[in-house]
């Protein structure tokens, strides 16, 4: 049973103050009954009053857009996001939709593509006035689409754990940035497995790049020594040499961070040059194979591996089994549910609270709202947005298993606060 | 030998050629006089294409010497040794099937062949008339306009040698220049080499011995690679070495 | 007779084709769309420049590169790099820890300005590096593959090695280049906002007006003694050497005028999007680029544009309307256009729509354009096909491998012909 | 950079990094050989050879399935099952293929190039849709996974052990196919005067559609055997392309020696470059190489000098 509710955070003073009352109120709908619930008579407050930009707004219907890949090599990835992303919709919709009025999405496909992002968001923002995109996957679509964001004003909720070093007034960060990610999963290994030599290894783009940069930073600041550093174009699908450099310098962890299809090659690789994982020697550390990965490389090829990430699909705690549960029953039972795709199940609910906490669907009230704003409902537990539009939140460490899933065997105590730019780590 | 170079058109001396150790030309030394019409003739793979080939540049010769009035050809490109004066018509009629005859002979003339000056090449009334003319002495003047891919066989044979004689070569290299034409075209073709050849040398290759009694001034019989026997038709075709191999088949 | 003294520029068909696309590009495109689809119309204009540039170093010259996204990109960096630096003035890039260098420098730990990047602050070295820089790569790659004779497919297949280079290279070095994400958040041309309407529709305007002196000087070169050179290179090179002309001078020059072309379609690129990145540069584009070409017809000028311009818009549509099927319908057109029309639009429109319009629009045949045409479809419809033809009906298997066997281990002389080059 | 490596250390690597150019060589000659008969014997440039490739490995991926659900108890030895499968799946399509659209681009090869390519954007999506964006995993047998370790260090991967046993067989293979068959004699015939080998009877259209479905078929086995070492998903096929045509290009594009040399060349120098400098500076080189050696030999490393 999900229970969805969120209010606005105290901290928070926006002016534009007009939430109905009824927001305030907690809303607990069993799953089974959401869809009786968009009878219920909401108020609907006029179109001329929540939406003073021209965006597609009705008065029973607002537009969003999706913006991913479904088509080329990103595909494998992004189409976890925009299931995600549909199904928040839908169970947004499914509860009476945001200030009464029902989501409806324009998807619009990437194509793998950074110029067709930018065209595609273009279309979405200039023609369609859509009043929220959920959408991108790689930073370099995320950097494509961002001027054209800024220009017209639009909001993108943007899934990924990335590199960091941006803030940008019309992105809402739903993934975590660098250092949420990975420092607490290297003083996670350093305490707990006692790790003294890293060998960091990568695709060769800047993410794999910013995030090795602040690991080291990192691991050179604890007094510990990286023994090599590696990267590999995307793509590329031969790493015996690689492991053979490993198996020279002999580091207590391998710090990975391939993406793509090279994630199968070097998983596999790895297992058949005879390192066995699950023997921890050395220990494989990676923030970048999220179940979804998992899917293409083989649950028995990665066994034994550890993950550093806010979520996985086996989080032992009611939302997240509601969300799972949900999750399959639209998009078939032998889904995986990886870090990003619950990311951008956030989205759509992020958006639909600040939306109901500014009592408009303008962009720049929204933008004034969402600092503050929090979810209890949130799969990976609780979540807060930061000032810097970043997500305050946990960091776990995985296991993988052998059946494709992590066993999670960490969870920092506190919630981590994002720091796009980490004084110190550049 | 070596001193009389210049008193030869062509010089070809100790000429060889192999691929992948077939030595298609083997040791190969003969002489062109100038105004001489020779013709080289012997039996298929005998390597007498790849003797043009040689003089023209489109196959490196492996060792040996090829001096027209007195300069090396063997290191230069196909297109300098052209413009030293030597003109090669190939076996089957190589000429531009998408152009007009008037195209594929203004094409040919030889003025503007660098890049810039072919930008600048201007159809003016000296290359009309020139075009004009070597289409009367090909038989083609009815026909300037027509793109040459439609000529009949024979047609393109005489298009591809007015190609030529546009350039005003000083030597001449007609490969098989009447095969596959019908007999009235045969001798017209004959009348037209004996007509061009003035003052000009020229090397034929040929098969039909009709044809070569009627043309040549020296008859060079290669085979193998090697020169079997040089001189007069009359000499070489009583020459026994020549009649067991080639004649007498 | 007379009249071949007196050669026209362009045939009366040629005027009216041109007229027309310049009607439908300067008027009809701008009154009838909005903004965001005119920039987007822009957009693929910047990739006719390609195709035009293709036009005549495949169509013309029988040289089929696939590496044109090189000197696309290269263009399109050069204007980014001018575009990036101006917006990287010490005042907006403030938070930076080195402030006045581009963004993504400073998050690769970069702390000065390369020395090669320096000169890109002046707009007209700029401009010039944008036409010279790829003009030079390509004379380069030109003169190492043609004077050596590299052509057909293998210089296809290198070409597209350097594409897979240059790919890896920029991605590589993304301190300098800005790596995957390539040079975003491109604002002002000295101090001209380039993202607002006004300037959209400029640079529309710009960029149309640009490909039109592209069109008219490859339009000059067709019709001058070079452009019967390269129709003839094409089909008899070796017949063209024996008339005394250096080939590859010929190729090479032909190639780096497509790519200049190619170069200022990326730079009114950066200028109309607002950002480049290697994803023009590889393999992928540079083979969409051929197929764009290919589709308006390979031999035709005009046919590259409109191409360009077909493609595209089908793309864009078949994309927004089934964002998860789209690619069927381009994988059946390219393999439509391939299979059914050899030679594009181009060849479409003389069959069938040509004949039909009146008599005014022909006037007088003449011109060679229409000949090489003419020929050309001809001798792709009734001769190639007729041989091979010919060649079926014979070939009923009556086997006697004996013979087969005798013949089959020496006689190499016919080795070329399985890699003949159209 | 070797001060810190003792004698022994420094052998074994040696060993290792030579073993690891064996694989990748393995990998090349496999991926390869499939493109050489196509592009080499009829001039066909295959650009959905990579795609061929991914329906093997689907095709596997599907056959394991298959042995899975129904018969367990075999599941070991499914994987030759399986290679069987996507060779005979790939040779059907192949042959297809051929039969709807390549022998009506004979003697265009640029047009095979352009057709091909939207050929390879149908299949991708058609993955796409049959088998979902995401990738899919391959359960390999227990024997076929792991390693066996010859010293403490030294380490040999089964399944590059079986990439390497699988491309002896099927180069040796289609050696005999070529060179010791009848159809060999017929297919090189064809490819070296088509006319006169339709004149003495071989039915060239037939030749051409069996030559490009055993490519095709080939590129299936590939396929299924990378599954070991690779992705399996609707745009893996492109990874591999551009390699495949370089090792095809380099190695002189009729000679099956040469491929297998140009595999030789360009495995070694990649992987020995690895180990020295960044995998990104290595593929870079690598490519410089052999693109320089290309200009220099426009041919190919092994191609025949002829007359031309």
């Amino acid at each position: 049973m999900c229970i969805f509710n969120y209010e606005s955070g105290s901290r928070d003073n926006s002016p534009v103050f007009k939430r109905r009352s009824f927001i305030k109120t907690l809303i607990a709908f069993p799953l089974g009954l959401i869809l009786a619930s968009s009878t219920l008579s909401w108020a609907n407050p006029p179109t001329s009053e929540v939406n003073t930009t021209g965006l597609a707004v009705t008065d029973d219907t607002v537009t969003v857009g999706i913006l991913h890949s479904v088509t080329g090599t990103m595909a494998i990835s992004e189409t976890g996001s925009v299931q995600a992303e549909k199904l928040a919709i839908d169970q947004i919709n499914a509860m009476g939709g945001v200030l009464g009025r029902k989501i409806e999405y324009i998807q619009e496909d990437g194509a793998s593509d950074w110029p067709t992002f930018a065209e595609k968001s273009k279309k979405l923002l200039v023609n369609d006035k859509v009043a929220a995109v959920f959408g991108c996957w790689t930073s370099a679509s995320r950097k494509a689409v961002l001027p054209v964001f800024e220009q017209y004003n639009g909001m993108l909720y943007y899934p990924t754990f990335y590199e960091g070093l941006e803030q940008s007034p019309n992105v809402i960060y739903t993934g975590q940035e660098a250092t949420q990610q990975i420092i607490a999963g290297i003083d996670w290994v350093v305490k707990e497995k006692g790790a003294k030599t890293f060998y960091l290894l990568g695709s060769d783009y800047i993410w794999p790049r910013t995030s090795n940069k602040i690991a080291r930073k990192h691991i050179e600041k604890l007094g510990l020594k990286v023994v090599g550093e590696e990267y590999y174009p995307l793509g590329h699908t031969q790493f015996n040499s690689v492991i053979n450099k490993i198996k020279l310098k002999k580091p207590d962890v391998i710090y990975a961070i391939v993406v793509g299809g090279s994630n199968v090659a070097f998983y596999k690789q790895l297992k058949a040059a005879g390192i066995d994982l699950t023997k921890e020697k050395p220990l494989l550390l990676t923030i970048s194979v999220t179940e979804d990965e998992i899917l293409g490389i083989g649950g028995e090829n990665i066994e034994g591996a550890y993950a550093a990430m806010k979520y996985f699909q086996s989080l032992d705690n009611p939302n997240n089994q509601a969300f799972v549960q949900a999750f399959k029953d639209k998009w078939g039972q032998d889904i995986v549910i990886g870090d990003v795709t619950q990311a951008a199940y956030l989205g759509p609910w992020l958006w639909k609270a600040a939306v109901e906490k500014a009592g408009s669907f303008d962009i720049d009230k929204i933008r004034a709202a969402s600092p503050g704003i929090e979810l209890t409902t949130a799969p990976e537990g609780y979540v807060r947005i930061h000032e810097n539009h970043h997500l305050w939140s946990k960091t776990r460490v995985g296991l993988a298993q052998k059946d494709g899933q992590y066993k999670v065997v960490y969870e920092s105590e506190e919630l981590i606060e994002p720091n796009p730019f980490p004084v110190g780590y550049q | 030998m070596s001193t009389k170079h210049e008193d030869f058109v062509l010089a070809v001396e100790g000429l060889t050629v192999s691929f992948d150790g077939f030595k298609a030309v083997n040791d190969l030394s003969f002489y062109v006089d100038e105004g001489e019409i020779r013709v080289i003739i012997g039996p298929n793979g005998a390597g007498k294409t790849t003797v043009l080939d040689l003089i023209c540049g489109r196959t490196q010769a492996t060792s040996g010497s090829i001096k027209f009035r007195g300069e090396e050809l063997t290191r230069m490109k196909e297109h300098q040794i052209v413009h030293h004066g030597v003109g090669r018509k190939f076996q089957n009629p190589s000429i531009y099937d998408d152009l007009s005859v008037f195209e594929n002979l203004e094409i040919s003339y030889p003025r503007g062949r660098s890049v810039f000056g072919s930008l600048m090449f201007k159809r003016d009334r000296e290359v009309i008339e020139e075009v004009e003319n070597i289409a009367e002495i090909i038989f083609l003047q009815n026909d300037l306009d027509k793109p040459a891919g439609l000529l009949s066989h024979g047609q393109k044979q005489w298009l591809e040698i007015g190609m030529l004689l546009i350039q005003k070569p000083d030597l001449l290299m007609l490969d098989e220049p009447v095969a596959g034409m019908s007999v009235a075209e045969r001798k017209k073709t004959a009348e037209l080499l004996n007509r061009i050849t003035q003052g000009r040398s020229v090397i034929v290759i040929e098969h039909d011995m009709q044809f070569v009694e009627d043309i040549a001034h020296r008859v060079t019989v290669m085979h193998q690679g090697k020169v079997l026997s040089e001189g007069s038709m009359e000499r070489v075709k009583n020459d026994p070495k020549v009649i067991e191999v080639y004649l007498g088949h | 007779m007379r009249q071949r003294s007196n050669i026209r520029f362009m045939s009366r068909q040629e005027v009216l084709g041109y007229v027309l696309l310049a009607v439908i590009l300067l008027a009809i495109i701008p009154l009838s769309l909005d903004v965001f689809r005119l920039n987007l119309i822009g957009k693929y204009l910047t990739y006719a420049f390609v195709a035009l540039g293709l036009v005549l170093c495949w169509g013309y010259g029988g040289i089929l590169s696939l590496g044109q996204g090189v000197f696309f990109g290269l263009g399109g960096y050069c204007m980014a790099m001018f575009l990036k630096l101006e917006a990287s003035d010490p005042e907006s890039t403030k938070i930076q820890s080195t402030p006045g260098i581009p963004d993504f420098m400073d998050w690769n730990q970069i702390t000065e300005l390369p020395w090669w990047w320096e000169p890109f602050r002046q707009l007209p070295f700029a401009l010039s590096a944008i036409v010279l820089l790829p003009t030079l790569f390509a004379f380069i790659i030109g003169v190492a593959m043609f004077k050596l004779r590299v052509g057909g497919v293998y210089f296809a297949i290198i070409t597209q090695a350097i594409a897979a280079i240059m790919t890896i290279l920029i991605i590589g070095q993304q301190g300098y280049t800005g790596g995957v994400n390539g040079i975003t958040d491109l604002r002002t041309l000295l101090g001209w906002d380039i993202r607002s309407d006004s300037a959209k529709v400029i640079l529309y305007y710009v960029c149309s007006a640009a490909l039109f002196i592209c069109l008219l000087l490859s339009q000059f070169i067709r019709y001058k003694k070079l452009g019967r050179i390269l129709v003839a290179m094409r089909d008899r090179e070796d017949r063209v050497r024996f008339s005394g002309y250096d080939v590859a001078n010929f190729k090479i020059f032909v190639f780096c005028l497509s790519a200049m072309f190619s170069a200022i379609g990326g730079a009114m690129f950066t200028l109309q999007v607002g950002f480049m990145s290697p994803s023009f540069v590889g393999i992928v584009p540079s083979i969409e680029m051929v197929i764009y070409c290919a589709v308006g017809g390979r031999l035709s000028l005009l046919g590259a544009v409109y191409g360009t311009l077909l493609v595209n818009w089908a793309k864009t549509i078949f994309s927004e309307t089934f964002p998860e099927l789209w690619l069927f319908a381009m994988g059946a057109l390219f393999i439509a256009v391939v299979m059914a029309f050899p030679n594009g639009l181009a060849s479409l429109f003389k069959r069938y729509i040509e004949p039909k319009l009146p008599a005014w629009y022909s006037g007088k045949t003449a011109g060679l354009g229409a000949s090489i045409m003419r020929t050309d479809s001809s001798k792709e419809t009734v001769g190639k096909e007729a041989l091979e033809e010919k060649n079926r009906v014979v070939s009923k298997p009556i086997s006697k491998p004996e013979t087969v066997g005798t013949m089959a281990p020496s006689s190499d002389e016919k080795l070329e012909g399985g890699v003949y080059v159209d | 950079m070797f001060e810190e490596y003792s004698m022994a250390e420094l052998t074994d690597i040696l060993f290792m990094q030579g073993f690891a150019g064996l694989i990748l060589f393995s990998v090349l000659v496999l991926m390869a050989l499939g493109l050489a008969i196509i592009f080499g014997q009829m001039g066909v440039i295959n650009m959905a050879h990579g795609e061929f490739m991914i329906l093997g490995a689907y095709t596997t991926y599907l056959t394991s399935h298959i042995f899975e659900t129904y018969l367990p108890a075999l599941f070991d030895g499914y994987f030759f099952v399986a290679m069987a499968l996507a060779f005979l799946v790939c040779f059907a399509l192949g042959v297809l293929v051929e039969w709807g659209m390549i022998r009506f681009l004979f003697k265009r090869p640029l047009d095979t190039l352009l057709a091909t390519w939207g050929l390879s954007l149908i299949l991708q999506q058609l993955y796409r849709t049959v088998f979902g964006a995401r990738e899919v995993g391959v359960t390999l047998p227990e024997w076929m996974m792991g390693s066996y370790a010859m010293t403490e260090t030294i380490e040999v991967p089964i399944n590059g052990i079986f990439v390497m046993v699988l491309t002896l067989f099927i180069a040796s293979g289609v050696y005999f196919l070529m060179f010791r068959s009848l159809w060999g004699k017929q297919v090189r015939a064809v490819v070296q005067n088509r006319p006169m080998a339709g004149a003495v009877g071989i039915d060239t259209g037939k030749v051409d559609r069996y030559t490009f479905g055993i490519g095709c078929g080939i590129a299936g086995i590939a396929g299924s055997a990378f599954t070991m070492i690779g992705s399996t998903g609707p745009t893996s096929g492109q990874l591999y392309i551009v390699d495949t045509f370089l090792v095809v290009v380099f190695g002189g594009a009729q000679s099956l020696i040469g491929t297998i040399a140009s595999a030789f060349t360009i495995s070694q120098s990649q992987s020995t470059l690895e180990f020295f400098l960044s995998g990104s500076m290595a593929k870079v080189i690598t490519l410089l190489i052999v693109v320089g050696i290309l200009m220099l030999r426009p041919q190919g490393l092994f191609a025949l000098k002829i007359r031309q």
